[in-house]
């Protein structure tokens, strides 16, 4: 690449997204063909989020996702290929084909979990967050979640008991707009529901247009400067988008055709691209950068699709510290 | 009779029961305007409009609450739990208020609701969302446990769980929606806590539920071409359970193989083997034998998850072995 | 009684704080001569809640408490002598003795249960309100709690669930500072753990003085004329103060003295009496309703001391609708 | 040897860890402070502050979660769910969560905490807050399940349970709190899933759990005075089950008896009546007998719970009936 590529954290930004958006899409591809199996909640159109975050975090931290977690497991560094395998429940699968696309971790990452169901990272993030600030490490947790997650008990004993502890941890809802396939507004009290409930818990109300890569980077910088500093936590509701249903069996039309329109014209990897280029990239220079990362895409798509089913041998591994399932002598 | 798959099934039961009954509602988390994420409750909201069928916040323990205070105070209503893994998120209003508030307070309070939920693995869903846990609430006094392996009687037991006074908890096999079978024209409504014998052998007594049924079924076609007659009961309904039948038919053959889907401790198989035991000692030619999941959380992938659950095979085998 | 007792609310609602206050007193006493067991929570001091509620609502209304709901049973117009039967255990018990203290429930006065279970209750509420909704009848539900209960999930869950559907409840939060030992600030992101949650679900934020009883039943005619129009729940926060620990167990010990001795100079019934002495209401007036009020209790007292335990025959009794608890044929 | 309390040896079980280890960390609703509502955490809190002792909201599921990640970031968190009744309302996290995080990772995840409850009846408490729910957690893969019946074995079980590099579910009898026993001075730790064997006997087998111990060591010496011996297993641990144990200790007198306080379905008795008819069959002279709590909640006044939840009356008259 020329020279005058700039700003390392706008490159970073884009390749993350890319990363994300290539995996997203190959795992949409793999589906279709039958390669991988279950189910899978893509956050196509989300990228920034998870980029944003990843970029702006340390490599210490802690993360926590849901079910929609492949972007932000990969952008901790999670190799693609583990990840890949484990949606084709492959024996290199990241989870050795265990646990499948909803609970994607990579521990050594920092990427301590994909949880399927609604609203229990938030509350297992605290624990990350309490040993950090226990142990005095500078390690801060962020927890991500969608808006529809907002009104389940356990969001609110979380923001609760965070604040109370003031613990160093960020709480990430990605506003996608919908529950599923119900409209947010019509299951909740309030306008915004995260930002509209942050004054619940003497926070303050955040709103960050999660489409901007550069607005969520810059305000995961200031929720991570507060964690540090001892400030305890911050909730940031991030506004976007999904690009296609809620999971593969979802082809998503509930949702107005100006609605999609209007958001896919909004689409953060074009608009950050044409950023980009404004800031003195050139279309080269990303061309060359999109190939790359795609290339890294397809290659590890090969890996996993040569990897053979997980031996019948780890159904009754991993149930105990000692390797085995055993219940009695 | 139709045919119907065991999803259409569902809705057919809950229309037929909402026609009958204005005060039948039914809510849950995209069940109105999605028609559910199964599928199962497609047209619903469509018949019976916004104020009948409603779609509500992820909000579990408001969901169960809301059925809950609402049936004691005059309406009928149905409440989905999407996946039964989550009635671990509202377990308390379960079993700690739906199913005891009628003792605790001397039978003032009635609570005639119906929690529909889709059990079982067989998906690759993973742990979270494949458990089979029928017999947690077989453990839990004052709920009713039905669980329907085929689409007649999902829409006979669903009328008969929207029709009874008591709380029952209705599992739809997730494996099974896509089931095709003949269901009844018109009003079908079974009795809960009957039992259903679909084969009858000399040899041995098989007991199963739900998606287990099936393979039983499976399984003893295999065995009779080896000359192994086996009994196929289909249990319907852990509570009531159709002790009656169960043991008449184990008598009967002197040997009962239980196969389920719930993880081996525990489960239901237990609880049919000590009665069967306790009652039947000295009619038993040999001690009864659960075929379960094994004691793990369910893996994700194809060949792990097919592994683990029950097979056809695996109660081949086992009934082999044990008659041998 | 003489000609000039003014007031019929006012009447109504000391006659009720009496009935309420001489009713824990008594069961407090029957608590220490050993004839209550298992545990007992008092509301001494946190009369004029119930009271103000009881008088404002309408007979047909509904209403949910907590194990720390003697009064507010009391207050729908439950009998005396069952409803101390009950903490008894003995056979004429409002539950024939198979609930005790923390269940109480009399169904036809609109007393829908006592829950034992923090929160719970406030998801079971929007039930009723429901029904009334949807059958077109004009009941409100009222549904009590404490402090501490605003901290758990089910709180947020419900009181999300009655805005978005408009529902006709309203929820008490009784603030008497503590959760069990723990002041509640100390567990707490906000400082009016009711009141400054009330925007999160759209709701006006409102405290009252929980030891008035006639600041209590203005706030409460406010909300049943909102509910009844139509406009939805409101949630209410009501300051008040235990005179006694937090059940039977506790000699209260982690309260300030300062803090208790200046409750206990705000006494709800106390204050009340003044009050309607400025009325003109006389001493002999007041002194003779009390009277009264004090022989219900005694004569209640001797009924259920009367009454024998409960049959055995009564366990495999009210599982299920048919009377009995067969799990089997 | 010192004289404690059982409830004192939950402090000094605790206590006992905590200085040896500084990332054992304690937390639950008003534990520190106040020294729990049973008085079981007294001086903790004093002792090693409120750093390591914390006073929580009423939060099960921050509870549990706050533990959970705590113990997968390297702390060794030891939560208190005040009643064992409100583990229904934290249940996802432990079945859901804690239970399965080891396994569907591959093994990545690593959740070392102790959930320690007040489990069980007796103390006219009523329906909420007096179950037996260890079968419950018996019934979930993942999480090991102990239930100490007295002093001693509270210290060195509840050491053991901290020491685990797995889940453990610590069921304390609310009604053994105020038993006093021997308890050794010193670091005192025992090892989990061991069964204890109190008596021996000739003619029959009783396996118990928790208060059913101390009933079941009554009716046998009550028996012994009727000319019939029994054993008395305490089976401590659920999971892992010592089947070894309970196996050699039927198979030497022919006949077994479980005396649990669950409700009568799909207790533990049933999965020990099971795994010892399938095990034992031929050895067994006469059918395993469970001598449960009868189907319902339970009541709350003396008379109703003592006569639901079994005495030494009922397991006495039990045992005279099938051994006459
Ligand atoms: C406790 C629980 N209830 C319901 C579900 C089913 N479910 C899965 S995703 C989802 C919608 C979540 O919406 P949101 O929080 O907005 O996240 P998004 O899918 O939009 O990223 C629901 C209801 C679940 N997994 N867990
Ligand atoms: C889910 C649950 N957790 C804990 C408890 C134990 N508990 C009973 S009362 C109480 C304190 C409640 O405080 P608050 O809501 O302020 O009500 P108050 O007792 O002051 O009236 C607690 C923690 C419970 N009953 N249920
Ligand atoms: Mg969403
Ligand atoms: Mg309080």
């Amino acid at each position: 690449m020329s020279e005058n590529m700039g700003n390392k954290v706008s490159l970073e930004l884009y390749r993350t997204q890319l990363l994300a958006r290539y995996f997203e899409q190959r795992a949409s591809d793999l589906f279709l063909e039958n390669l991988v199996k279950g189910t899978n909640h893509l956050a196509l159109g989300q990228e920034a989020v998870a980029a944003g975050f990843g970029v702006a975090m340390n490599k210490s931290d802690y993360t926590y996702c849901t079910y929609r977690g492949h972007t932000h497991t990969l952008v901790r560094g999670a190799p693609v290929a583990p990840m890949l395998g484990e949606l084709m429940g492959r024996e290199c699968g990241i989870l050795g084909g265990k646990g499948g696309s909803m609970h994607l971790t990579s521990v050594e990452h920092g990427a301590m979990g994909s949880y399927a169901i609604i609203g229990a990272q938030l509350c297992i993030a605290l624990g990350s967050a309490w040993s950090a600030q226990y142990l005095g490490t500078d390690q801060v947790t962020t927890v991500f979640f969608g808006d529809g997650t907002t009104n389940i008990g356990t969001f609110h004993e979380a923001l609760n008991m965070a604040a109370v502890w003031k613990l160093p941890v960020v709480f990430v809802c990605e506003n996608n707009l919908y529950m599923e396939y119900t409209p947010i507004g019509k299951v909740t009290a309030v306008e915004h529901p995260g930002a509209d409930r942050a004054s619940a818990y003497g926070l303050d109300s955040i709103i960050v247009d999660g489409n901007d890569a550069d607005a969520v980077y810059h305000a995961a910088q200031d929720a991570y400067a507060r964690a540090r500093a001892g400030d305890g936590p911050s909730l940031i509701e991030c506004k976007t988008y999904r690009h296609q249903g809620h999971s593969r069996a979802d082809p998503g039309k509930y949702r107005p055709k100006e609605e999609v329109e209007a958001w896919f014209a909004r689409d953060p990897i074009s608009m950050y691209r044409l950023r980009m280029m404004e800031n003195g990239f050139t279309d080269e220079d990303l061309t060359e950068m999109e190939t790359e990362i795609q290339n890294t895409i397809d290659e590890a798509t090969e890996v996993a699709k040569l990897s053979p089913v997980p031996s019948l041998d780890i159904i009754d591994k991993d149930v105990w510290a000692d390797g085995g399932s055993a219940w009695r002598n | 009779m139709a045919q119907l798959t065991y999803r259409e099934a569902v809705a057919e039961g809950i229309a037929q029961e909402m026609r009958r009954d204005n005060n039948v509602v039914f809510l849950g988390e995209d069940i109105a305007a999605a028609g559910g994420v199964f599928k199962a409750t497609v047209g619903l909201f469509e018949e019976f409009g916004e104020k009948r069928v409603i779609d509500t916040p992820i909000s579990e323990n408001a969901i169960l609450g809301a059925a809950m205070g609402a049936a004691m105070t005059g309406l009928k209503p149905i409440a989905e739990i999407m996946f039964s893994d989550f009635l671990a998120v509202c377990w308390d209003m379960v079993v700690n208020e739906i199913a005891k508030a009628r003792y605790m307070t001397n039978g003032q309070v009635k609570v005639p609701l119906v929690i529909r939920t889709a059990n079982g693995g067989g998906s690759r869903f993973g742990a979270q969302h494949s458990q089979s846990v029928e017999n947690w609430a077989m453990a839990v006094p004052g709920i009713k446990v039905v669980a329907p392996s085929n689409p007649s009687d999902v829409k006979g037991l669903l009328a008969a769980a929207i029709r009874d006074p008591d709380p029952v908890l209705f599992f739809e096999h997730k494996s099974l929606y896509a089931m095709k079978g003949e269901v009844p024209n018109g009003e079908h409504v079974l009795e809960l806590g009957k039992a259903s014998v679909l084969r009858q052998g000399d040899d041995a007594t098989i007991v199963a539920l739900a998606a287990m049924v099936p393979r039983a079924v499976k399984a003893a076609e295999i065995l009779a071409t080896k000359g192994i007659e086996v009994t196929v009961v289909d249990v319907r309904s852990l509570v009531p359970l159709d002790t009656q039948t169960i043991l008449a038919e184990t008598v009967k053959t002197g040997r009962l193989f239980t196969v389920e889907e719930n993880p081996r401790l525990c489960g239901w198989g237990s609880e049919i083997s000590s009665i069967v035991t306790e009652e039947c000692f000295y009619d038993l030619d040999a001690p009864v034998i659960r075929i379960t999941t094994p004691h793990v959380p369910l893996p994700s992938s194809d060949n792990l998850e097919d592994a683990t659950i029950p097979t056809v095979e695996r109660i081949v085998e086992t009934i082999l072995k044990n008659m041998g």
